[in-house]
């Protein structure tokens, strides 16, 4: 997807001196994956790649690079932007420092629910046709592998780019495929059932929170020790705080990429968490995060009509 | 069974303020607690913590067990709050200790920065007492701290500075109004000093990681063999028993094969401390 | 060469009543093998969790009447069955039973769990991708001659160890004996060849390297290698409440910046390739110089659960490479 | 110890209007439920929703924020700030099915009464949940788990 066209860009960019790397996806060691790459050569580029499994927010890797860093070049998809976009918002990185390469992305894939229906399978294998997929030859509903954060993600489209690679992308899928919607439509009972379930299988190795764009604390709230806020040993009652302080944290600021959920080694969906706050935040406070370098982050800001009701 | 981990609750019986962030603890030693200079042990604060500290205490002083702490963390912090007839647990000692066959029959140049004199002060209190005294050569003391006002152990100091029988200087980097004695780095000091031929002595190193390393610089510049400079490494550490990981160092655990090392030792590991 | 004389070979419905009946913790490599066992047995993030579990409650403490007291945890665990896969049961025995028990001074706590805990050894018939336990002194059917072994073939399950008033099973029929020699032979042909023994010194030698920074680029520095890994040991010790609490030791990992961060805020192990550095090394030369033995067994957990696709193994054959390239000119390689 | 449980509530009070509605309350000897335990704090805007996380996990059955009234607080906009963010935190609490333990009110210096009233009412509202449990149970299903949906 789009692999020519980028690599073309990068050795270019890489060239003519303009960037000193390009942030991107190379091969993983197991087949349908990719794994973060700084691509500091033009021979390099060969091995660079594009495709639906491309699921690590690559923002998170801006934030890590040292100070001294010259310019680079970063593969961004629509929530990689996104994320480029709040960090830029926040100052936590430099515009005249970045090259943003945006790529339309058609949505995320889950490797272990494919290869649990068909096996080993390869990247040319699965081609994308609307709402379908098709799998050597045969169609299958696409929203069956498709991550559930993608399915709902109205940006494949990067707001942010210095070049766009390609025009096609898919619209937003609609209509009855939000998970997440479907969860309220629970009672609390069954709600509380369901995330405390989950939540006491967390066995706090930070995945989720390494793999974060957004989450870019020097310290961490969870690792203090004075104040302890959440004791470093996984149980229910110390997990609720570290993933609720975190989605707080993330209030407004999530751009629901879903890279956390993707990370987290027990398929523990924490993406749920900080994407219904970002729910909220678009629906009471008509804001979402890193589409618009203009727009007043909604905690920074109030409106004297704000809901009120939940206050005595 | 159970006890590897499990502290022994013991009464402070007496807190010294030695400067305004480092405090000593007197505890009463249990008669089954046998230790040699430059172990440690890790000491529980309730509610707070563990922390591992130096014993800065002799073995040859039967009665009580002394720890130097400086106010640094979440476990000192608290531990600094208490006071004569607060509780406190220790489990130990821990650690290999200076290497006292090694050192019989030499001289002894001790060098020592700031709260680091707290290891050696075990070890000089053993090499001191009347004893040991004549197992050991000359004995030449360099130590060294910020300002005067951080100097630790004054009344030991004191002591020492009677005594005909050592050589002891005292020097700040910076000194101040009433400040009559040496002042400059401790490892420029040492060369300047410590005129001796290095054969026949062993120095033994002690104080923050900046210093030990121009210390050692210096050593083996003045003809010490590595062999001969014994230093202690500083390393986050948390079960004392070579297990819980954090104090690896290539194949050595700190706690348990260290803390003292030679600098013949240190040579061979992956300088990461 | 293996011998499979001494079991026998039980019928796939025997056996599923028979798991019925035990309910052994299951590791989620064995599932990959042996299909037939229940979900709701797996033990989802390693076997370890029953021996070294990430919260163990050592003591607790209370002020009381103006004292403190303290007082120890003395449940007793209950017994559990376990099946592992042959890499994981080297963990167990090579790694884990090496640093808490051999290693003095033994560690009660797992000791009173290891004492209850007995296991069964289920061997592989295939490598997975993510495999490569023979690299590191491991087999897909080693078990040693005192073990509870199991290996999966068309005609039912065989078994070794077990007694038969346990469960009921026939003698190998030859066309058991032709399998399990077609097994070994397909697992001969694709064994991944042994690191060689020097790797240790070599990788000793390689701590300067620089080519650590491009190794640990994409690792995000989080816990999820080392607490799947079935040999990481690194625990903390973190009391949890003020006046009335407990010392809880809980899993630690050399991926976390705070690991090794002294109170004066210097840190031995401050940037990602040094803790990336520490976590290969310590497996591929520090342990084994100590103890005489790979830190690792090969069983690629690390990677199936890693965020990034980082892969221990390529990150050895690359310092590998690495080593080669610095020998001196007069070298005779 | 003995008696019937009664719950705990953790209230974080602003120092200008709900403290000081407290203690006009008190001087008033108006009547409320003593099971609250009062922490002041310097604005509402102050209260960090870690610290509500951090007294449920050491054992509060509810926790109370007050603050001065809309258009009301003594650093002009502290309260504002303060709404939204408590929004996001009530928004996910109840996400998570754990209404009702968490409580916000505005409650002036001179609302003795009501501030009597909303302590009466929340201790209630919190008593006919009982104890909390979510934050102060070890629960753990890393060892034996029936639901993992992990491959690993």
């Amino acid at each position: 997807m789009y692999e020519t066209e980028i690599r073309h860009l990068s050795g270019e960019l890489l060239e003519s001196g303009d960037v000193e790397g390009i942030v991107g996806y190379a091969p993983g060691p197991l087949p349908l994956s990719a794994q973060p790459f700084l691509f500091r050569t033009s021979s390099e580029l060969q091995n660079l790649i594009f495709n639906s499994f491309c699921g690590m927010n690559l923002a998170r890797y801006l934030v890590a690079l040292p100070k001294s860093a010259g310019r680079v070049a970063i593969v961004a998809k629509g929530c990689d932007a996104r994320a480029i976009t709040v960090l830029l918002k926040e100052r936590q990185v430099e515009r005249e420092k970045l090259f943003i390469i945006g790529v339309p992305c058609l949505g995320m894939l889950d490797r272990k629910r494919l290869s649990a229906r068909f096996g080993e399978l390869r990247e040319g294998d699965i081609e994308f046709r609307g709402e379908k997929l098709i799998v050597r030859g045969e169609p299958v509903a696409l929203l069956e592998f498709l991550d559930w954060t993608c399915a709902r993600c109205r940006y494949p489209r990067p707001p942010l780019f210095d070049v766009l690679v390609g025009e096609g992308t898919r619209e937003p899928l609609t209509g009855g495929t939000d998970g997440l919607l479907r969860l309220w439509e629970l009672s609390a009972e069954k709600r509380w059932e369901f995330f405390s379930l989950e939540l006491s299988r967390c066995i706090r190795c930070y995945a989720c929170r390494n793999a974060c764009p957004m989450c870019y604390c020097r310290e961490c709230f969870v690792e203090l020790q004075r104040p302890l806020f959440a004791h470093p040993a996984p149980s229910l009652k110390d997990n609720l705080v570290f993933h609720l302080g975190r989605a707080m944290h993330l209030g407004g600021r999530c751009v629901e990429c879903g890279a956390c959920e993707r990370a987290c080694p027990l398929g523990i969906p924490v993406a749920l968490l900080t994407c219904a706050l970002s729910e909220v935040v678009r629906e009471h406070f008509a804001f979402e995060a890193g589409v618009s370098l203009e727009a007043e982050p909604p905690l920074l800001v109030y409106r004297e009509d704000d809901p009120d009701a939940f206050i005595r | 069974m159970l006890k590897t981990l499990y502290p022994l609750l013991l009464p402070i019986e007496g807190v010294v303020e030695e400067t305004k962030d480092i405090k000593t603890f007197r505890l009463p030693r249990p008669e089954s607690f046998l230790y040699r200079p430059g172990q440690f042990a890790e000491v529980f604060v309730p509610g707070a913590g563990e922390a591992p500290f130096s014993i800065s205490s002799s073995p040859t002083d039967m009665e009580y067990l002394e720890f130097s702490v400086k106010r640094l963390g979440a476990v000192t912090s608290a531990l600094h709050r208490l006071g004569p007839g607060d509780f406190i647990g220790i489990r130990g000692p821990y650690g290999n200790g200076f290497p006292l066959e090694h050192f019989s029959g030499s001289h002894l140049l001790f060098v020592g920065g700031g709260i680091g004199l707290a290891p050696l002060r075990s070890l000089i209190r053993y090499v001191l007492h009347p004893s040991h005294r004549s197992s050991f050569g000359e004995v030449f003391i360099l130590y060294g701290a910020r300002t005067p006002r951080d100097l630790v152990f004054r009344r030991d100091l004191d002591a020492l500075q009677e005594r005909r029988d050592l050589t002891l200087c005292v020097t700040v980097d910076e000194g101040d109004a009433s400040w009559e004695g040496q002042v400059g780095l401790v490892p420029r000091v040492l060369q300047d000093i410590f005129t001796f031929p290095p054969s026949g002595w062993k120095s033994i190193v002690c104080g923050p990681p900046i210093m030990i390393k121009f210390t050692i610089k210096a050593l083996v510049e003045m003809g010490f063999v590595p062999g001969d400079i014994i230093t202690t490494l500083e390393m986050k550490m948390k079960c004392g028993l070579g297990k819980c990981g954090r104090c690896n160092i290539g194949p050595y655990y700190v706690c348990k094969d260290g803390p003292v090392f030679s600098y013949e030792e240190l040579l061979r590991m992956p300088e990461e401390y | 060469m293996l011998s499979f004389d001494r079991g026998m070979v039980v019928s796939w419905e025997a056996f599923v009543r028979w798991l019925g009946h035990v309910r052994p913790f299951v590791t989620p490599l064995v599932r990959e093998r042996l299909r037939v066992i229940p979900r709701d047995v797996l033990t989802p993030v390693t076997f370890k969790t029953l021996l070294f579990p990430p919260r163990e409650h050592l003591y607790h403490y209370s002020f009381r009447e103006r004292r403190w007291e303290l007082c120890l945890e003395e449940s007793s665990p209950e017994p559990a069955f376990l099946l592992l896969a042959p890499c994981e049961a080297r963990a167990l025995l090579d790694v884990l039973d090496r640093v808490f028990l051999e290693e003095p001074p033994t560690d009660a706590y797992y000791r009173r769990r290891r004492e209850r805990l007995t296991f069964a050894v289920v061997g592989c018939t295939f490598f997975e991708t993510t495999c490569f336990c023979t690299r590191v002194g491991g087999h897909p059917l080693l078990h040693r001659a005192e073990d509870l072994f199991l290996l999966p073939l068309s005609s039912g399950i065989y078994l070794e160890g077990f007694e038969r008033k346990v469960i009921e099973g026939r003698p190998l029929a030859l066309q058991d004996r032709e399998e399990t020699e077609r097994i070994a032979a397909s697992l001969e042909s694709q064994a991944p060849s042994p690191f060689p023994s020097s790797l240790p010194e070599k990788l000793y030698g390689e701590f300067e390297s620089r080519e650590w920074e491009s190794i640990a680029w994409p690792c995000l520095n989080c816990g999820a290698c080392t607490f799947f890994c079935p040999t990481c040991f690194c625990f903390d010790l973190a009391v949890d409440g003020k006046l009335r609490g407990t010392m809880v030791r809980t899993w630690d990992s050399c991926m976390f910046p705070k690991f090794t961060l002294h109170a004066s805020s210097h840190n031995p192990r401050g940037r990602k390739e040094q803790r990336v550095r520490q976590r290969v090394l310590h497996k591929f030369s520090y342990f084994p110089l100590r103890m005489g033995a790979f830190g690792c067994v090969g069983c690629g957990r690390c990677l199936k659960v890693c965020p990034v696709g980082w892969s221990i193994q390529e990150a050895v054959e690359r310092m590998m490479c690495c080593a080669q390239d610095s020998l001196p000119a007069s070298s005779p390689y | 110890m003995n008696g019937e449980w009664e719950p705990k509530i953790v209230a974080f009070l602003c120092y200008w209007c709900s403290y000081a509605g407290a203690d006009l309350a008190g001087v008033s000897r108006i009547q409320y439920p003593p099971n609250i335990r009062v922490i002041r704090v310097p604005c509402s805007g102050s209260v960090n929703p870690l610290y509500i996380l951090k007294a449920l996990r050491e054992g509060a059955d509810g926790v109370l924020v007050s603050g001065c009234h809309p258009g009301d607080c003594h650093y002009l906009s502290g309260n504002y700030f303060a709404r939204r963010k408590f929004f996001l935190l009530h928004e996910l609490l109840r996400f998570l099915g754990l209404e009702g333990r968490v409580h916000f009110s505005w409650v002036s210096a001179s609302e003795g009464g009501r501030f009597a009233q909303v302590v009466q009412e929340v201790t209630e509202a919190v008593r006919r949940l009982g104890p909390q449990k979510a934050f102060s149970e070890e629960i753990d299903t890393y060892v034996r788990d029936g639901n993992s949906s992990s491959i690993g």
